[in-house]
C-alpha cells in the first residue's frame, strides 16, 4: 500500500481498518545469500539498497530484540555533514545527499527537517578550527557560513551572551544540517526493504558465527541455524561481542552516551545548537519537547542508563548556554550503547575473514549516517568493493597509520 | 455549580483564604490546597486543552500523574509552564494561565483537529506531507510545530537561585505513607540515619485521605503523631516537597526538593529548588500504588476523575469534585469512594461495576449496577450524564461528575529504572517490581499490599530486617490497630466494551484505543513500538496512567497475557525535574572555575584586556590610551619587544617539580628527544608523544639538581600531562624511583624579552647573568637582591634575549612591578598572548594551534630531534608507521603573500594555483596566520602536502568562507633571525 | 637595588583587611601559613610518616600514599622546609607550596551543612572523623579538607582557585549568613 | 560503579573526582616486541561485556591510578586496587 495523502482519507472513511501491516513477520529460511545482523538504522538500509540498488534478492536482517530497537530509536536525531578531514566529509555529504531524497525514495515521512545547524565557537582558537573546517566542507562543496557575534545575536537571541563563563563569539553554521525523526527513519527502511522481499526478523538473536574453511558459512540464532552466503555485522553497541564469535579482535570500546527530552514546549528553538565550551548540543522536536545530550559517561558499558554526576553536567551546559532553559523540565533520560572507535571515526569494512564484513564504530554520529552507511556497505557487500566516498573507513587504518581523527584526541575512545 | 468546597473537614485551614489567578480571573482557595483543590472548590472543571485534538479537559488525579491539568505558573523569566496544578501547591498570589488553547481555553480553535481525527490516527504524519518535498519546512512542519507542544517557554535568564547538597543515609525511605512512616519510625528507632522524603508538601501520603482510625485516633492524627516522633529523633531527616526521581548505581538517589516553589515572592538566600544526591546504603521504596484509570467511551470529558482523587480532594481537601457523582469501578476502591462522598453529602447517582456478584456494598440508597458498561459521557465542556450499558440495554443517567475506578498500579519506577523489567502478577493483575537487590525494597501497596495494615506491617517488617543487615537491632514492637481495613481488590478490565466515543488511553497525547488497534494491524504491535507510533505513555505523565492500560490493550486484543507484551522502559526522570535544579550553582559565569594567575593585579593595572585560555583570565593586550584596536596595542607591544625588552605573565604554563635518582631516566621515558644526559643547570626544550606517536605537548624541562628536575607544559595540556606521567610512573614504570607534584600555583613566571632583557634583569637579579656566566638555555636558582630567592631560565618562546623568572606566588607582583620600574628607563612594555603569538609565528615556533593531535615531530619540522638511540619511549615504536612516514604528509611551512597587502587567516585551505577546489585536490591549511609588524605584512604557519621542498612555490590560500582567495609564496617558517643571532648574544 | 617584595594575598581582592562582625557560621583566612608538600621516596612511606608523626609545630594533611602537605602557622616556609628536609633527609622530597596554596577555616554550627553543597563525602562527624584529612572535590575545584574539630574544617586550596573557591563558599553559605575575614593573628 | 568508587586510599568518592582511561588488562609491549603486538596494545581492546578491569585516576583526590574491577553490564564493582601495586603484582 503506497502512503500518500489520498491513501490516508480513503482509510479513513472506511474506519482506518484497512491499513496493512507495515511489514511482514517471516519465519527464517534456511539460507540467505546475504545476511545482515542488526535491525537498527544501519541494517535496514544496507538491506535496503542491496536489494534497490545492487539487485540482491535473497537477504534477511536479523534483530534480537524489536527493529529499530537500538541506537537508531535512542539518539537525538542530528543530520548533518560539517566535517574536516578528508576521510569523513565526502561520506557525510554523500548522506546528507542521499537524506534530501530519502522519504520520496522510501514513501515515508521520516520528518527531515533542514532547520540549520549552529556549532558555537568561544576563542579565536575555536573559530580557526571552524574555519579550517567550513572551508573543507567548501572543498567538498558543501555550503557553510561563520556566523559573528552580531549575526547569533540576531538569530539565537535567547542564547548566553551576557553572562557566559566562556562567550560566545560566534559560530559555524551549515543550512542543510538539521533533525529527523529517528524511528520513522528505521521504519521507513524496513517497510521498503520488506516491500523489495527482504525478510525482517524480530526476536532473532545471533549466538553464533559458523566458518568452515575460513569462510563464514552461517549464523547459529535463537531461531535456530541460518546459512549464508555472506556476511555483514551492523550492530553498533555490540560490535564487539558480535565481532568475537567470528574471531574479530576490534579497536572498539562500547561506551554509554546519554540524551534527554524535555516536556513538550511550544516552539522555540528552530535550529540545531551546539555548545562550543562543552559538548551540549539542543533542537527541538516537532511534537515540542526539547532534545539534547553532551558526551558520554566515560567508561565502558554495556548498560543502556547513565550516571547523575553525567546528568548534572549536562544541565549545567545546556542552562549556560541557554539561561532561560532554567525553568524547562527534562521528561526522560535514557542511554545509548555507543561503538567508540580509537579515532572517533567509523568503520565500513572487509575483514581478514573473505565473506564476513563489518560495518561499526559509529561514535556519536550514527544517526546521521544512516544512509550513506546502508549504501555503502551494500556496495561492499554486494561487490566486495569500498564505495569511493567510504575508502577511508577501513579497519586496518590504524595498523596502518592512517587515524581520522577530527577531535585529535589520538587512541582512547572516551575522549573522542 | 457542580464542584464545590465542603462545608467542613479536609486538612485546609479555613481560616487562611489565598487569592490566586486563573486565566486572569481572581478566584480563592484556602492554605492546604493544591491549585487543583482551589479550581475544583471554585468549580473550574476546565483546565485544559488536549495535545493533538485540543478536547477540553479537567483535572484527573490528585497527585503527580496528573495528565490534564498543566497550566503556566508565573510571569515574565520567572514562568513556569506544564505545572501540575494537582501538585501545585497553593499561594496568595499565585498566576496560573490555561495552555494550548487559542484563543481562550472555553473557545479553541485548535478543536477542529478533533472533527479531523479520523485522519490523523496513529503515524499518520509518517505516510502523507511528503509532496512537495522543499514543503516540509515551509509548510507543513512549522504548522505541526504550531499545534504540537504544551506551554510557551519564556527563554530569558532566570532570576532565581538554584543549588545542590550531598546527603548520606543507612536509610532512605521514599514515601511517607503509612508503609514509609512505620518504615522510618522502625529504622529511627533503632538509631539508623534515616531520611524520609516526599513529594508533598504534607506528609502522611495516602493517609491523609483516610477515614479510618488507627490507634483509635484519625489517620490523620496517627500520622502527626508518628511525623513527630520522627522529628525528635536526631538521627532522622525529613524532606517534604522532596521527589525522588532516579535511582543510580551504588544506591545513589537523586531528588529534587522544591524549597520556595510554593511562595510568591522566594528569599534571595535560599534556592527555590535544590538538588539532593543522597547516598543511601539502604532504600526503601513506599511510594504507594495509582489507581489505574478506565477506558470507556468519552472518559476524557472535564468531570471525569479517578474515584480515589475524588476521595482525597474530599477528605484532604474539603472539595466535592460535583454534586451528584456516578461512579464506575471494577473493584472495591469505587466503594469506598462512594461510600465517603455520601458521608460528606453528595449524591452517588449510581455506581457501575463491571463485575458481577459483587461483595462490595454500596451506600445505603444508591442504585447499584452490576455487570454494567459504560459506553459514553454526555456533555460537552463539562460531563453531564454517562451512557451505560447493561445486557445489551442502554440507559442514561445524569449526573455531574464520574469517578473511575480500575484498579491498582504499584508504584515501582524507580525499582525498574536500572534495567529490571517488571514482573506481571497473575493474581494482583497488575505489574510488580522484581526483586533487585538488597539496595532497594518495595514495601506496602508499592509492593501490592493494598491494605493498611498491610502496609504498615510490610514497612515496619522490611525496616526491622534491613536495621538488622546493617547491624542495628530494632525492639520488636506492637503493630497500630487499625479498624475497618479494607482491601481493594479488582478484576482487571482493559476496555469497555461497546464504547460510543473515543476511549482514551492515554489523556495528555490523545491516545485511543483505536491507535493502539491501528498500531497492532500495522505491526507495531511491540509495546515499544506501540508507544513510538502511537505516542502513548510519552507525555508529561510519562505513561503514569496509560502505560499498563495500553500493555493491557495490547494483550487483550491479541489473546495473550500482560506478562506476554510486559512494559516499555522506565528511566529517571520519576517526574520532570527543571533543568534549572540539576544544573544548580554551576550556570553563568559561576558555570567553571575561574584561575587567575599571581600576577593577574599586575595586568590589571598595566591595562591589560584578558581573554579566557581555559579555565585561566589571561592577558590578551595591553590597551594604552589612544589605542582603538587589539591590532594597535599588539603591534606596538611586539615592536617594542624586537626593538627594547617586554614583560608577558605566563604563571599559568603547567609547572611540574619532578625528584629523585632516577628522574631523568623517567624524563627520558617521556619525551622523545634525550634527557638523560642533561647537565644540572641547563634547560631543553622537550617534545612528548602519544604512544601512537603524534605530538602531545611541548615545554622546557631544566635540571636544578642531579635529582630535581623543572618542567613546564603548555597551559591547554597542563592538567593532562601531569596524568599522563602519573600513570606512566604508577601504571607502566612501577619501579623508577621518581615523584613529583604540581608547583603550578607556587610560581610566578613572567618572560623578559627584548635585546634591553639582561639590563633589565640584571639590575633585580644578584648573580651574573652576562652570556658568559649565563648563557642561552642556562637554567638556575638565583637571588634576587633583597634576598628572594628566584628561579632564572635563560630560554626564548619570542626569539628574543629572553629569561624566564620564576618568583614565590605572592611576591610575583611585586616582583613584576619592580621590573616595570626597572625597565622603564629601557622602555620596556607589557606584553599579552596576542604579541605573544605574533612574536611567536615571526620565530616559526608552535603552539597548539600547530600540534593539534593529528601532528607527528618530522610534520612540524622536529623529526631530527627524535632520539634514534634511545631504546624506548612514548609514542616510539607507532611512529614507524607508513602513513606516520608517507612522503606526502602535511609538514609544516611558512606562507606569505606574494602581494604584502594581502591577508590570510587562519583556517583557510591551500590549493595549486589553477586547481579547482574539492576534497582531492586540497594541499594542506593554514594552522596560525597574523600580521607581522616585524615584516610589514601578514605571515602564515601552515600544513602542506610534502610543504618542505616546495619552498619558493606559489599557492592558493583559498578561505572561501571568507570569499577570498590569497596568493602565497611558500617558505621556510622560520620568518625571522632564522639563524638565531639574537639569542646568543 | 634593594627591594622588600610584599607578598599579596590572593583574597585581598575579596576580603576587607580589618577583620568584620563574625557570623555564628564563619570563614576565617589566616594570611602567612607555611605549606610544604612532602613525597616519601619509593619504600620509604613508613618511614617518613613516622618522622612527620614525631615532628612538632606543623600539622599534616594526607594527600595520598607517600604524600603529604606539611602545614605550620607558626613557622616561615624556608624554615618548614629545611626542618622537614633535616628531618626527613633521603627518604624523602620536600617542595614549599606556601605561595601556591590557600587556607580557609570554617567554623559553625551549620558548616557540616554547607560544605555538603560541595562535598560528596560523608561528613557525619562517625564517618569523616576530628583530625582526618584527605582531598576531596568542593564543586568543581580540588582541595584539601581536613575536620579539626566536631563543627570545625580546614580548606587548602590551589592558589588560582582560591577566588572561586571562595565565591563558591560564600553562595554555599549564604543560608547561614556565613561570614568571612582575615585571621586577627596573621 | 558510576555513581561512586572506593578508592583504596582515600575511601568511598563521587564519580566525578576520577578521570577514565580505559582497558587496565593492557601491559605494553616490550620495546623490541612485533608490529602487531604494538598495535593490539595501542587499538585493539577485548570490550567484554561482564568483568572488565579498567583505569581510573583519582584526579580529584589521592592522583592515583586505581584498577576498577567491574561488570560493564550491571556496573558492579568488584574491586579497586591501587594501579602501581598492581602493576608490579603482574611483574612490569
Amino acid at each position: 500500500m503506497r502512503y500518500s495523502a489520498f491513501s490516508i482519507v480513503k482509510n479513513a472513511l472506511s474506519g482506518n481498518v484497512n491499513w496493512k501491516p507495515a511489514w511482514r513477520q517471516p519465519e527464517p529460511k534456511p539460507f540467505y545469500d546475504v545476511i545482515i545482523v542488526g535491525g537498527g538504522g544501519h541494517g535496514l538500509a544496507t538491506a535496503y539498497y542491496l536489494a534497490r540498488e545492487f539487485g540482491l534478492k535473497n537477504i534477511a536482517v536479523l534483530e534480537k530484540n524489536y527493529l529499530g530497537s537500538g541506537n537508531v530509536g535512542r539518539n537525538t536525531t542530528i543530520v548533518r555533514s560539517n566535517y574536516m578531514l578528508p576521510g569523513n566529509e565526502p561520506f557525510y555529504e554523500f548522506s546528507m545527499k542521499l537524506w534530501e531524497g530519502m522519504e520520496q525514495d522510501l514513501n515515508y515521512n521520516a520528518m527531515l527537517s533542514q532547520r540549520g545547524v549552529i556549532n558555537l565557537y568561544h576563542n579565536d582558537g575555536q573559530r580557526d578550527a571552524y574555519i579550517r573546517r567550513g572551508n573543507a566542507m567548501w572543498m567538498e562543496g558543501v555550503p557553510a557560513e561563520l556566523l559573528d557575534r552580531a549575526a547569533l545575536k540576531k538569530m539565537l537571541p535567547f542564547l548566553n551572551f551576557a553572562h557566559a563563563r566562556f562567550p560566545i563569539m560566534g559560530g559555524l553554521l551549515q543550512k542543510r544540517g538539521g533533525t529527523a525523526r529517528h524511528d520513522a527513519v528505521a521504519w521507513g527502511y524496513a517497510r521498503a526493504a520488506d516491500r523489495l522481499g527482504v525478510d525482517l526478523i524480530q526476536n532473532c538473536e545471533v549466538t553464533g558465527i559458523r566458518r568452515e574453511h575460513g569462510v563464514v558459512t552461517g549464523v547459529e540464532t535463537s531461531k535456530g541455524f541460518i546459512g549464508c552466503g555472506k556476511l555483514g555485522l551492523a550492530a553498533a553497541g555490540n560490535t564487539s561481542r558480535v565481532g568475537e564469535m567470528a574471531g574479530l579482535k576490534l579497536p572498539i570500546e562500547s561506551h554509554v552516551l546519554q540524551a534527554f527530552v524535555t516536556e513538550g514546549l511550544k516552539p522555540a528553538i528552530d535550529h540545531v545548537i551546539t555548545y562550543g565550551a562543552g559538548h551540549f548540543y539542543i533542537s527541538q522536536s516537532d511534537k515540542g519537547g526539547l532534545v539534547f545530550g553532551a558526551e558520554i559517561d566515560g567508561y565502558n558499558s554495556y548498560a543502556q542508563r547513565g550516571n547523575l554526576a553525567t546528568v548534572e553536567h549536562v544541565m549545567e551546559e545546556g542552562v549556560t548556554m541557554i539561561p532561560g532553559l532554567s525553568r524547562v523540565r527534562v521528561l526522560r533520560s535514557w542511554g545509548g550503547v555507543m561503538d567508540m572507535s580509537m579515532d572517533g571515526s567509523p568503520i565500513i569494512s572487509q575483514t581478514p575473514i573473505d565473506n564476513l564484513y563489518l560495518n561499526c564504530g559509529w561514535c556519536y554520529g550514527g544517526f546521521k549516517a544512516t544512509p550513506a552507511s546502508g549504501w555503502c556497505f551494500a556496495h561492499l557487500i554486494a561487490k566486495n568493493e569500498t564505495h569511493p566516498v567510504a575508502r577511508f573507513l577501513r579497519l586496518d587504518r590504524f595498523e596502518r597509520g592512517y587515524p581520522i581523527d577530527e577531535h585529535g584526541a589520538g587512541p582512547q575512545p572516551n575522549l573522542h | 455549580m457542580t464542584a464545590y468546597r465542603l462545608t467542613s473537614g479536609g486538612l485546609v485551614d479555613r481560616g487562611a483564604n489565598l487569592d490566586f489567578k486563573f486565566d486572569g480571573k481572581t478566584l480563592t482557595g484556602l492554605s492546604g490546597d493544591t491549585l487543583a483543590s482551589a479550581l475544583l472548590a471554585n468549580d473550574r472543571l476546565l483546565v485544559g486543552r488536549s495535545f493533538k485534538y485540543h478536547r477540553p479537559r479537567g483535572i484527573v488525579t490528585a497527585g503527580a500523574s496528573e495528565p490534564n491539568a498543566l497550566v503556566t505558573i508565573g510571569k515574565g523569566a520567572s514562568t513556569d509552564p506544564n505545572t501540575k496544578a494537582t501538585v501545585a501547591e497553593l499561594y496568595a498570589g499565585l498566576d496560573a494561565r490555561s495552555q494550548n488553547r487559542w484563543p481562550s481555553l472555553k473557545y479553541d480553535f485548535g478543536a477542529v483537529n478533533g472533527l479531523l481525527s479520523p485522519f490523523l490516527g496513529a503515524g499518520f504524519y509518517y505516510k502523507t506531507f511528503m509532496w512537495p518535498a522543499a514543503f516540509w519546512e515551509k509548510v507543513y512542519e512549522p504548522i505541526i510545530r504550531r499545534a504540537a507542544g504544551l506551554g510557551r517557554v519564556v527563554l530569558e535568564r532566570d532570576p532565581e537561585a538554584y543549588e545542590k547538597c550531598w546527603a548520606h543515609c543507612d536509610l532512605l525511605v521514599v514515601g511517607s505513607g503509612p508503609t514509609g512512616l512505620m518504615a522510618a519510625l522502625v529504622a529511627g528507632r533503632a538509631g539508623l540515619r534515616v531520611i524520609l522524603a516526599d513529594e508533598d508538601f504534607r506528609l502522611g501520603g495516602s493517609l491523609l485521605a483516610e477515614t479510618t482510625r488507627i490507634d483509635g485516633v484519625s489517620a490523620q492524627a496517627f500520622a502527626e503523631a508518628s511525623l513527630a516522633e520522627l522529628r525528635s529523633l536526631p538521627n532522622v531527616t525529613i524532606m517534604p516537597r522532596t521527589t525522588v526521581f532516579g535511582w543510580y548505581d551504588d544506591n545513589v538517589f537523586g531528588a529534587v526538593e522544591r524549597v520556595q516553589k510554593h511562595v510568591a515572592m522566594p528569599q534571595a538566600k535560599l534556592p527555590v529548588e535544590r538538588l539532593w544526591r543522597i547516598a543511601a546504603k539502604r532504600a526503601l521504596l513506599a511510594t504507594g500504588a495509582e489507581e489505574r484509570p478506565l477506558v470507556f467511551g468519552g472518559n476524557d470529558k472535564p468531570g471525569v476523575m479517578m474515584a480515589g482523587a475524588m476521595r482525597t480532594y474530599a477528605n484532604r481537601f474539603g472539595v466535592a469534585a460535583g454534586r451528584s457523582v456516578a461512579i464506575f469501578s471494577n473493584g472495591s476502591a469505587g466503594y469506598q469512594a462512594a461510600h465517603d462522598l455520601a458521608a460528606q453529602g453528595v449524591e452517588i447517582a449510581a455506581i457501575i461495576d463491571s463485575r458481577s456478584d459483587v461483595a462490595d456494598v454500596a451506600p445505603a440508597g444508591v442504585r447499584l449496577i452490576q455487570s454494567g458498561s459504560v459506553i459514553d459521557t454526555q456533555g460537552r465542556q463539562r460531563v453531564s450524564g454517562i451512557v451505560v450499558e447493561r445486557s445489551g440495554f442502554e440507559e442514561t443517567i445524569a449526573c455531574d461528575a464520574i469517578g473511575m475506578s480500575g484498579g491498582w498500579n504499584p508504584v515501582i519506577h524507580l525499582a525498574c529504572q536500572r534495567g529490571a523489567k517488571a514482573v506481571w502478577s497473575p493474581e494482583l493483575q497488575t505489574f510488580l517490581a522484581p526483586d533487585v537487590g538488597n539496595g532497594l525494597v518495595v514495601a506496602g501497596s508499592a509492593a501490592g499490599r493494598y491494605t493498611l495494615v498491610g502496609c504498615l506491617a510490610d514497612g515496619a517488617q522490611k525496616a526491622a530486617a534491613i536495621a538488622a543487615d546493617l547491624g542495628f537491632s530494632a525492639p520488636a514492637e506492637a503493630m497500630p490497630v487499625v479498624e475497618e481495613d479494607i482491601d481493594p481488590s479488582f478484576t482487571a478490565l482493559w476496555y469497555s466494551p461497546g464504547a460510543k466515543a473515543k476511549a482514551f488511553i492515554d489523556f495528555q497525547n490523545d491516545v485511543h484505543v483505536r491507535d493502539i488497534g491501528l498500531a497492532l494491524r500495522e505491526g507495531f504491535g511491540h509495546v515499544e513500538h506501540a508507544k513510538r507510533y502511537t505516542t502513548n505513555g510519552m507525555a508529561t505523565d510519562q505513561g503514569k496512567l496509560s502505560g499498563i492500560n495500553a500493555t493491557g490493550l495490547l494483550a487483550a486484543m491479541q489473546g495473550i497475557s500482560p506478562a506476554d507484551v510486559g512494559t516499555t522502559t522506565f528511566r529517571p526522570f520519576y517526574t520532570p525535574v527543571t533543568l534549572g535544579a540539576l544544573a544548580g550553582t554551576s550556570r553563568d559565569e559561576h558555570a567553571a572555575p575561574v584561575r587567575k594567575s599571581p600576577l593577574h593585579g599586575w595586568a590589571q593595572k598595566n591595562g591589560a584586556v584578558f581573554v579566557d585560555s581555559g579555565l585561566w583570565y589571561r592577558p590578551a593586550y595591553f590597551a594604552r590610551s589612544g589605542e582603538k584596536t587589539w591590532r594597535e596595542s599588539t603591534d606596538r607591544e611586539v615592536r617594542n619587544v624586537r626593538e627594547n625588552v617586554g614583560l608577558c605573565d605566563v604563571s599559568t604554563l603547567g609547572k611540574i617539580e619532578i625528584f629523585g635518582p632516577d628522574a631523568a631516566e623517567f624524563l627520558n621515558r617521556i619525551y622523545c628527544n634525550a634527557f638523560l644526559k642533561l647537565p644540572v643547570g641547563k634547560a631543553r626544550y622537550g617534545l612528548m608523544l602519544r604512544e601512537d606517536g603524534m605530538v602531545y605537548d611541548d615545554g622546557t624541562t631544566s635540571r636544578l639538581s642531579s635529582e630535581h628536575f623543572f618542567m613546564t607544559t603548555t597551559t591547554a595540556l597542563a592538567g593532562g600531562v601531569m596524568s599522563h606521567m602519573e600513570y606512566c610512573a604508577q601504571v607502566l614504570w612501577p619501579d623508577l624511583r621518581v615523584r613529583f607534584c604540581s608547583s603550578t600555583d607556587q610560581w610566578a613566571q613572567m618572560a623578559i624579552a627584548g635585546p634591553k632583557a639582561r639590563l633589565v634583569v640584571q639590575a633585580l637579579v644578584e648573580d651574573d647573568i652576562s652570556d658568559a656566566a649565563f648563557p642561552f638555555l642556562a637554567a638556575g636558582i638565583v637571588a634576587l637582591k633583597g634576598g628572594l630567592k628566584a628561579r632564572l631560565f635563560r630560554i626564548s618562546f619570542s626569539g628574543e634575549l629572553a629569561y624566564e623568572l620564576a618568583v614565590p606566588a605572592g611576591s610575583g607582583e611585586a616582583v613584576a612591578d619592580a621590573i616595570m620600574e626597572e625597565g622603564r628607563a629601557h622602555g620596556i612594555c607589557a606584553y599579552g598572548l596576542e604579541a605573544l603569538n605574533v612574536l611567536r609565528m615571526e620565530k616559526g615556533h608552535v603552539t597548539h594551534a600547530e600540534f593539534d593531535g593529528r601532528v607527528t615531530p618530522d610534520d612540524a619540522g622536529f623529526g631530527r630531534m627524535v632520539s634514534a638511540q634511545k631504546p624506548d619511549f612514548i609514542g616510539k615504536r607507532l611512529s614507524t608507521r607508513y602513513g606516520l612516514t608517507a612522503a606526502d604528509r602535511m609538514q609544516m611551512v611558512g606562507l606569505k603573500p606574494v602581494e604584502a597587502d594581502q591577508h590570510i587567516r587562519a583556517g583557510a585551505h591551500l590549493l595549486r594555483e589553477g586547481a579547482k577546489p574539492s576534497t582531492l585536490n586540497d594541499q594542506g591549511y593554514v594552522s596560525s596566520a597574523c600580521f607581522s609588524p616585524t615584516l610589514g605584512h601578514d605571515i602564515a604557519l601552515a600544513f602542506l602536502k610534502s610543504g618542505r621542498e616546495r619552498y619558493g612555490e606559489r599557492i592558493v590560500v583559498w578561505d572561501k568562507l571568507a570569499g577570498a582567495d590569497v596568493v602565497a609564496e611558500v617558505c621556510n617558517p622560520v620568518f625571522v633571525d632564522p639563524g638565531n643571532a639574537k639569542l646568543n648574544v | 637595588m634593594t627591594m622588600p617584595y610584599i607578598s599579596r594575598h590572593p583574597l585581598e581582592n575579596r576580603l576587607p583587611l580589618e577583620p568584620g562582625i563574625r557570623a555564628v557560621d564563619h570563614m576565617d583566612v589566616p594570611r602567612g601559613t607555611a605549606i610544604a608538600t612532602v613525597m616519601a621516596m619509593d619504600g620509604e612511606d613508613a618511614a617518613v610518616a613516622a618522622g612527620l608523626a614525631v615532628a612538632g609545630d606543623m600539622s599534616l594533611r594526607f594527600v595520598a600514599p607517600g604524600e603529604w602537605l606539611a602545614v605550620s602557622q607558626s613557622d616561615t616556609p624556608e624554615g618548614l622546609c629545611r626542618n622537614l628536609s633535616l628531618l626527613l633527609a633521603e627518604t624523602a622530597s620536600v617542595f614549599d607550596q606556601s605561595d601556591g596554596r590557600v587556607v580557609l577555616r570554617l567554623s559553625g554550627p551549620n558548616v557540616r551543612r554547607i560544605l555538603a553543597k560541595g562535598i560528596g563525602i560523608d561528613l557525619h562527624p562517625a564517618v569523616f572523623e576530628i583530625g582526618t584529612s584527605s582531598n576531596v572535590l568542593c564543586g568543581h575545584i580540588s582541595i584539601n579538607l581536613a575536620r579539626t574539630g566536631e563543627n570545625e574544617f580546614e580548606l587548602i586550596v590551589m592558589r588560582s582557585f582560591a577566588e572561586s573557591l571562595f565565591d563558591d563558599l560564600r553562595l554555599m553559605g549564604r543560608e547561614f549568613d556565613l561570614s568571612a575575614d582575615f585571621s586577627a593573628q596573621g | 560503579m558510576a555513581s561512586l568508587i572506593h578508592c583504596p586510599h582515600c575511601g568511598v568518592r563521587p564519580k566525578e573526582e576520577f578521570s577514565i582511561r580505559g582497558d587496565a588488562s593492557l601491559v605494553r609491549p616490550d620495546p623490541e616486541a612485533s608490529d602487531e603486538a604494538w598495535h593490539d596494545y595501542v587499538h585493539i581492546r577485548s570490550n567484554p561485556r561482564g568483568r572488565y578491569r579498567e583505569h581510573w585516576q583519582h584526579v580529584a583526590g589521592c592522583r592515583r591510578w586505581l584498577v576498577v574491577e567491574r561488570d560493564t553490564f550491571t556496573h558492579e564493582v568488584f574491586s579497586v586496587t591501587d594501579g602501581a601495586a598492581t602493576a608490579r603484582e603482574a611483574g612490569r
